[in-house]
């Protein structure tokens, strides 16, 4: 177990490297040249140099790739052109709102979802529930991530004025670590964190739906029910099952989750990590843009070691070398 | 008296159920109209009797089963009555059959690596079935099922393994354990050997006839192989196109068949050569099944039958009821005799081709 | 087919499709003035922000654009990246799909490797980066998308291909000496052609909508009017909230494209999925 | 029958071996761990001639299969020799190998996965002669004709049709069909009646016996079905984890059966007339993995006969009869002689 462990983890390793020589290669090799932006800044000749060197801009591409790579694994992200200080104090504080309304959606749309999901599934086949739950969660599977934003933001906000429309606090709100704990954040959090549900929720539901219907009929499910056992244990043991495909389904599709999360964070001006990323692209602050989108790689590598690691505790088959 | 004991007391008490099935009939629901999978179909089951259930793929034997089970598919129409010990337990509501379920008639399904839940161990499956039914703690509920597995030949210490760990032949016992865990009154065992390699099948079966020997529980032995039966059961249906074409006790039947669908049956089936015998060549029954969306209007079997008349034909054969001395639903039951004569040359059979 | 157009859903969704099409098509007859047409009232102001009305059936815009032209004509971009981006993902996907799962080993090692580190890459922030790297156009979009699509396919189609390899009379026909490039083309493909169209369906949904995402964001192509650009400006001058003419629209056209959209993969994929079917 | 010289031998097998790797990891690798080889076939002789049915019997996982698809080139052997008409194909590559794949055909198990359900009948059955480019389009309708005569299937109402218009044992018999349309000299037939109903299960069997007997054809006949090899085949051979453990005439294994694994098959065998008195002996375990084969007799595992010799030494086929040989200890005289604790179990004849 503990060498599957480290393999995994030396796997994940080797693909944020992969990733992050793609996006090194990325803002090297496009057409647009990074030293343009940085002139434009008007800065003096020797100011130049020096980020020049800083950013490992000098030299060969091998040289700076090397550099850059250092860098990395030193921690040092280098300065936000816009913000003029470290990136990593830029976006320490913008990870954890991120994951604050990414964690709890997430959890939140994947609970209600699959849990939906198996009721779906075991609705009658053909039936109105089925036609219904279906017909329902393929729709809103459709909405983009910025529409639920936008919905959300006209009724719950606008037209009932139960929420607030964005930010992350009210103007006189406490700034330190204690802030999170106010009910004004939670106030502020809420519609974010509802929309990100409700754009992670049909995939789920769709899933866990599909699994229950391929395993309702399998011989197992069958002799559960001659046993004679409660109708939830049966269901319950055909969501144990389904969840499998569910998680190894679900995992790659992190990828794709994120874009949802950073429009959120945008139509609901959410300090976070993916909308400071939009933010640094229109500012041309290449350096702030590089490291957020290093650090929602990260994210989905991590997620998916965990996917793994849970899905060998829920499979007995899986067998640890 | 320890709680374990207590329990196994209570579950040795159950008498062996009596099971009477009268005129079921059961149609599945499909786009192109209902397929009348079982077509009146009447037997009997004495209390701790086996009863042999014969017949090919798609004549209706599995369904016999899981509708004795309330396992059919929402939407299909079952009619006909089953009384197990006198209460007609067909059409029950889901709550109603998990009185019934496990408690009055388990099942043995067959071995495929799906009968068992992959991601629980099988103890766990097997103290679900106890749990679901008597208000035990877990601890005896294990304790029982070690002793179901010590019944069926497998150490009580494989019990926290999972099913993909065992071998075919093992997950198969584990299932005949699961099946005796709460002492039901009738077994139901559907093609229990099926998926098995023949010496595996051979011992499982030898282990379910010692079990029914030791605690003459009823028993409905659902199989496509007459031998099988010939060995285990004392009565025997052969079932043919969802009808029961023949019963009766399963010597005479073997021996003395009186449908020309059982003659058949035998003819085709492969036997060992006795040294210094001269042996029957092996003779196959010619053209297919009818489909049952739109079953010929005269027997069913007409249409492979070498000894079919325009009666045949045009008129199907009364049904068989509940009788305890053999029957067949043919319309010459009177010339069988003579039939069988003819039925064992192959040329009888060559007659036609599908 | 015909079973699949049976199912009330698709045929909601085909529906659905169609008439967007028809709208895209004659767009430019439809349309009652052009996308970034500037209308003035009789006073001879600006006419920002109207309400809908007999010449402005969905109102202006905050720049006196009239909504339903830019509405109409906002329907070509999001089929056309659809579209286009679908075909070069199925393409793409098809080949290395059918490549790696088929002949398997060093092929499909890498690849699977490949697709290892491509699914780690956040999409839209890729898109996003990406398009700004090179310059937001239309082109520019729909070669990002397909960048990012064509490993999903690739995974999907190869592991349709896996099952229909192990096929008995996949592995009859080599036995009777047939060329590979014979059990694809005669056993393989014919047999996979569902799994290819379904993930073209959906790859035109994902397209239109990561299209639709990037035009929010400011990143769409800024000389072609779009749905999601429709939304960006409104959003970006602060008309969000009051003028909903302006901002429904383009919503619930996307929902109705992409959701129709899924409606016929669903479709497909009850009827691909054997264990998913009824009878 | 008897008094006609031998036929001539058509496909024979001499030591054949046929190992699979077991997928090792990348890092297994690295640290020079060697992969685990699953010895599936082990050492096998075997000589079919024309116009006989060879009769090939074991349980899952016992090898039969990968014999049958060694021999048709399906795998290509890791030791030993396939001889087809006195010329060595172990290892022939391209034009030779198309040219042995027209000659060699295999008949698979599972009827409904067989055929591509896209096709047409006329089709499937054409579809060799294309691969093959054999005549053009006029003649080779007359041979899809021919074969689907040959297996008693109409070809006119059956030309057309889908596979899933036809029954298991219809199917079955095209599946026969498309392997005789290249007229070809031995054929495998790998279960071709296991996943069939039994009532139709003699009518495919009665076309293979036929064809071999009319067109000359060298057939195997795999099966794990005892029974009904008897009623075919002349000669059998019964397989054990990769090897032969016991062959000879089908009349002297059927009635007279001496290794134990071969009394044990036979003793499985249901019969429709009980025999209240039918010894069981009840085998221990299952049969080992071919990743882990015991030492000694591979079969001393499960043997209720196994002595101590049985599990150090490897016994040899050991002739007993004329065509009868046994891979036991009990019957090699020497090994008796020197092992007073051998007790031969009694023949089920007997």
């Amino acid at each position: 177990m503990r060498g599957y462990v480290l393999r995994r983890l030396f796997q994940s390793v080797l693909v944020v490297w992969a990733v992050t020589s793609i996006m090194f290669l990325m803002f090297r090799v496009m057409p647009t040249d990074p030293t343009a932006m940085l002139m434009d800044r008007g800065m003096t000749e020797a100011a130049r140099d020096k980020l020049l060197e800083d950013w490992g801009l000098t030299g060969s591409l091998w040289d700076q790739y090397v550099a850059y790579i250092g860098n990395l694994m030193r921690g040092d992200f280098g300065n936000s052109f816009f913000h003029r200080k470290p990136v990593w104090e830029v976006l320490g504080p913008l990870i954890v709102n991120t994951l604050w309304v990414a964690v709890p959606g997430l959890l939140l749309g994947a609970v209600l979802g699959s849990g939906l999901g198996v009721l779906v599934g075991w609705a009658p086949r053909g039936g109105k529930t089925e036609r219904i739950g279906i017909f329902l969660a393929t729709i809103i599977r459709g909405v983009p991530g910025f529409v639920i934003g936008i919905a959300l933001l006209a009724v719950f906000s606008s037209a009932l004025g139960w929420f607030p429309a964005f930010g992350m606090g009210s103007v006189d709100a406490d700034q330190g670590a204690s802030r999170y704990l106010t009910l004004d954040f939670l106030h502020h959090l809420a519609l974010p964190l509802i929309a990100v549900a409700i754009y992670f929720l049909p995939e789920n539901l769709l899933l866990m739906r599909s699994g229950v219907v391929e395993n309702r009929t399998e011989d197992y499910v069958e002799l559960v029910r001659a046993k004679g056992v409660s109708q939830s244990r049966v269901a319950w043991h055909t969501a144990r099952n389904s969840l499998l495909p569910l998680i190894t389904w679900l995992f790659p599709a992190l990828a794709e989750t994120i874009a949802g999360i950073v429009v959120v964070e945008i139509v609901f001006s959410w300090p976070g990590v993916g909308r400071e990323l939009v933010l640094a692209v229109t500012r041309q602050d290449y350096p702030l843009t590089q490291s957020a989108f290093f650090l929602l790689a990260v994210m989905i590598v991590l997620a998916n070691l965990a996917a793994d690691l849970i899905y060998g505790k829920l499979d007995p088959r899986v067998v640890y070398k | 008296m320890g709680a374990l004991a207590k329990l196994n007391e209570r579950l040795r008490a159950k008498p062996a159920a009596h099971m009477l099935v009268e005129r079921l009939s059961i149609a599945y629901q499909t786009p192109r109209g209902p397929f009348r999978a079982v077509d009146d179909v009447s037997f009997e089951v004495a209390a701790g009797a086996t009863l042999g259930l014969v017949g090919e793929s798609g004549c209706g034997k599995s369904t016999v089963v899981k509708s004795l089970m309330g396992l059919l598919p929402e939407g299909t129409s079952v009619s006909g009555r089953a009384l197990l010990n006198g209460t007609d337990i067909l059409g029950l509501s889901e709550r109603a059959l998990s009185d019934v379920r496990w408690t009055k008639i388990a099942l043995i399904t067959q071995s495929a690596m799906n009968s068992l839940d992959p991601v629980y161990c099988i103890g766990d499956q097997i103290t679900e079935s106890i749990l679901a039914h008597e208000r035990v703690s877990k601890a005896v509920a294990w304790a029982r099922a070690e002793q179901m597995f010590e019944i069926v030949g497998l150490p009580g210490s494989r019990l926290t393994e999972f099913p993909h760990q065992f071998s075919g032949g093992m997950r198969q016992r584990a299932v005949i354990a699961m099946a005796l865990s709460l002492n039901a009154g009738l077994l139901l065992a559907d093609e229990p050997t099926t998926a098995l390699d023949p010496i595996m099948q051979d011992q499982i079966m030898s282990r379910i006839r010692s079990i029914h020997a030791d605690m003459r529980r009823s028993m409905i032995l659902v199989t496509h192989d007459i031998a099988v039966v010939a060995e285990t059961c004392e009565t025997i249906a052969v079932m043919y196109a969802g009808e029961v074409v023949e019963a009766g006790p399963t010597a005479q039947v073997l021996q003395n068949p009186r449908h020309p669908y059982t003659m058949g049956l035998q003819n085709a089936f492969p036997k060992l050569p006795v040294r210094g015998q001269s042996r029957m060549p092996l003779i196959s029954i010619p053209g297919t099944v009818p489909n049952l969306l739109h079953p010929p209007v005269g027997c069913r079997f007409a249409g492979r039958c070498p000894f079919a008349t325009d009666l045949c034909r045009s008129e199907a054969p009364a049904k068989l009821s509940n009788s305890i001395s053999q029957s067949a639903a043919c319309h010459y039951q009177d010339r069988a005799s003579e039939f069988r004569a003819i039925a064992q040359k192959a040329s009888t059979w060559r007659h036609k081709d599908g | 087919m015909r079973l699949v157009m049976k199912d009330s859903f698709v045929a909601m969704g085909v529906a659905i499709l169609l008439f967007f099409i028809v709208i895209a098509t004659f767009a430019t007859v439809l349309a009652p003035y052009g996308p970034y047409e500037v209308m003035m009232t009789e006073a001879g102001r600006l006419d920002r922000l109207a309400r809908p009305s007999f010449e402005h059936p969905l109102g202006t815009t905050a720049y006196g654009n009239d909504v339903l032209s830019q509405f109409i004509h906002g329907s070509r971009v999001a089929l056309i990246v659809g579209l286009v981006a679908a075909v070069a993902v199925g393409f793409v996907s098809t080949v290395f799909g059918v490549v790696a799962g088929y002949f398997g080993g060093l092929v499909d090692d890498v690849l699977m490797r490949i697709t290892d580190v491509a699914l780690s890459i956040p999409t839209l922030p890729f898109a996003i980066v990406a398009v700004s790297l090179l310059g937001p156009s239309v082109q520019n979009i729909i070669l990002v998308i397909s960048i990012l699509f064509w490993r999903n396919g690739a995974r999907i189609i190869r592991s349709a291909v896996l099952t229909e390899r192990e096929r008995i009379y996949v592995k009859w026909a080599r036995a009777a000496g047939a060329s590979h490039f014979h059990v694809i083309l005669h056993h393989i493909l014919p047999n996979i052609v569902r799994v290819i169209f379904l993930w073209i369906t959906m790859s035109v949904a994902f397209a239109i909508l990561a299209e639709a995402s990037l035009s929010f964001l400011g990143l769409g192509d800024p000389t072609v009017i779009s749905w999601g650009q429709m939304l960006n400006t409104a959003f970006s001058s602060g008309s969000l909230r009051t003028a909903w003419w302006w901002v429904v629209p383009p919503c619930i056209a996307l929902t109705l494209l992409v959701s129709s959209l899924y409606l016929i993969g669903r479709g497909f994929e009850e009827q691909t999925n054997p264990r998913l079917r009824r009878y | 029958m008897d008094k006609t010289p031998p036929s001539p031998t058509v496909i024979e097998a001499r030591d054949l071996k046929t190992h699979f790797q077991a997928r090792s990891s990348l890092i297994g690798a690295l640290a020079g761990r060697q992969p685990r080889a699953i010895r599936a076939l082990d050492g096998v002789d075997l000589a079919i001639r024309r116009n006989e049915i060879y009769g090939l019997v074991g349980e899952s996982g016992s090898g039969k299969s990968t014999l049958g698809m060694s021999l048709v080139r399906m795998y290509e052997p890791t030791g030993g020799e396939v001889h087809y008409n006195g010329e060595n194909i172990t290892h022939v590559h391209g034009k030779a190998l198309k040219d042995y794949r027209r000659a060699a055909q295999i008949i698979f198990q599972d009827p409904y996965s067989s055929l591509n359900p896209r096709l047409t009948i006329g089709q499937i059955i054409e579809e060799p002669l294309k691969i093959h480019r054999i005549g053009d389009a006029a003649e080779r309708q007359r041979r899809v004709e021919k074969a689907l005569e040959l297996v008693r299937i109409p070809a006119e109402e059956n030309l057309h049709r889908y596979p899933s218009d036809l029954s298991g044992g219809q199917r079955q018999r095209v599946a026969i069909a498309r392997a005789l349309v290249l007229e070809p000299q031995f054929i495998v037939a790998d279960e071709p009646v296991s996943m069939l109903d039994v009532s139709i299960q003699a009518s495919v069997l009665e076309i293979l016996d036929d064809l071999s007997r009319d067109l000359g054809l060298a057939v195997l006949y795999i099966s794990h079905d005892i029974a009904t090899v008897g009623y075919i085949c002349s000669h059998v051979a019964v397989m054990y984890l990769g090897q032969i453990v016991e062959e000879g005439t089908a009349e002297d294994i059927l009635t007279a059966p001496q290794h134990p694994y071969t009394q044990r098959l036979m003793a499985a065998i249901p019969s429709i007339v009980p025999d209240e008195n039918r010894e069981r002996v009840e085998l221990k375990g299952d049969v080992p993995s071919p990743l882990d084969i015991p030492p000694g007799c591979r079969f001393s595992s499960r043997c209720p006969y196994a002595t101590e010799l049985c599990t150090t030494v490897e016994p040899q086929l050991v002739p007993t009869a004329e065509a009868h040989r046994v891979r036991c200890h009990l019957y090699d005289a020497e090994a008796v002689a020197t092992h007073p604790s051998l007790e031969p179990p009694t023949s089920q004849a007997a």
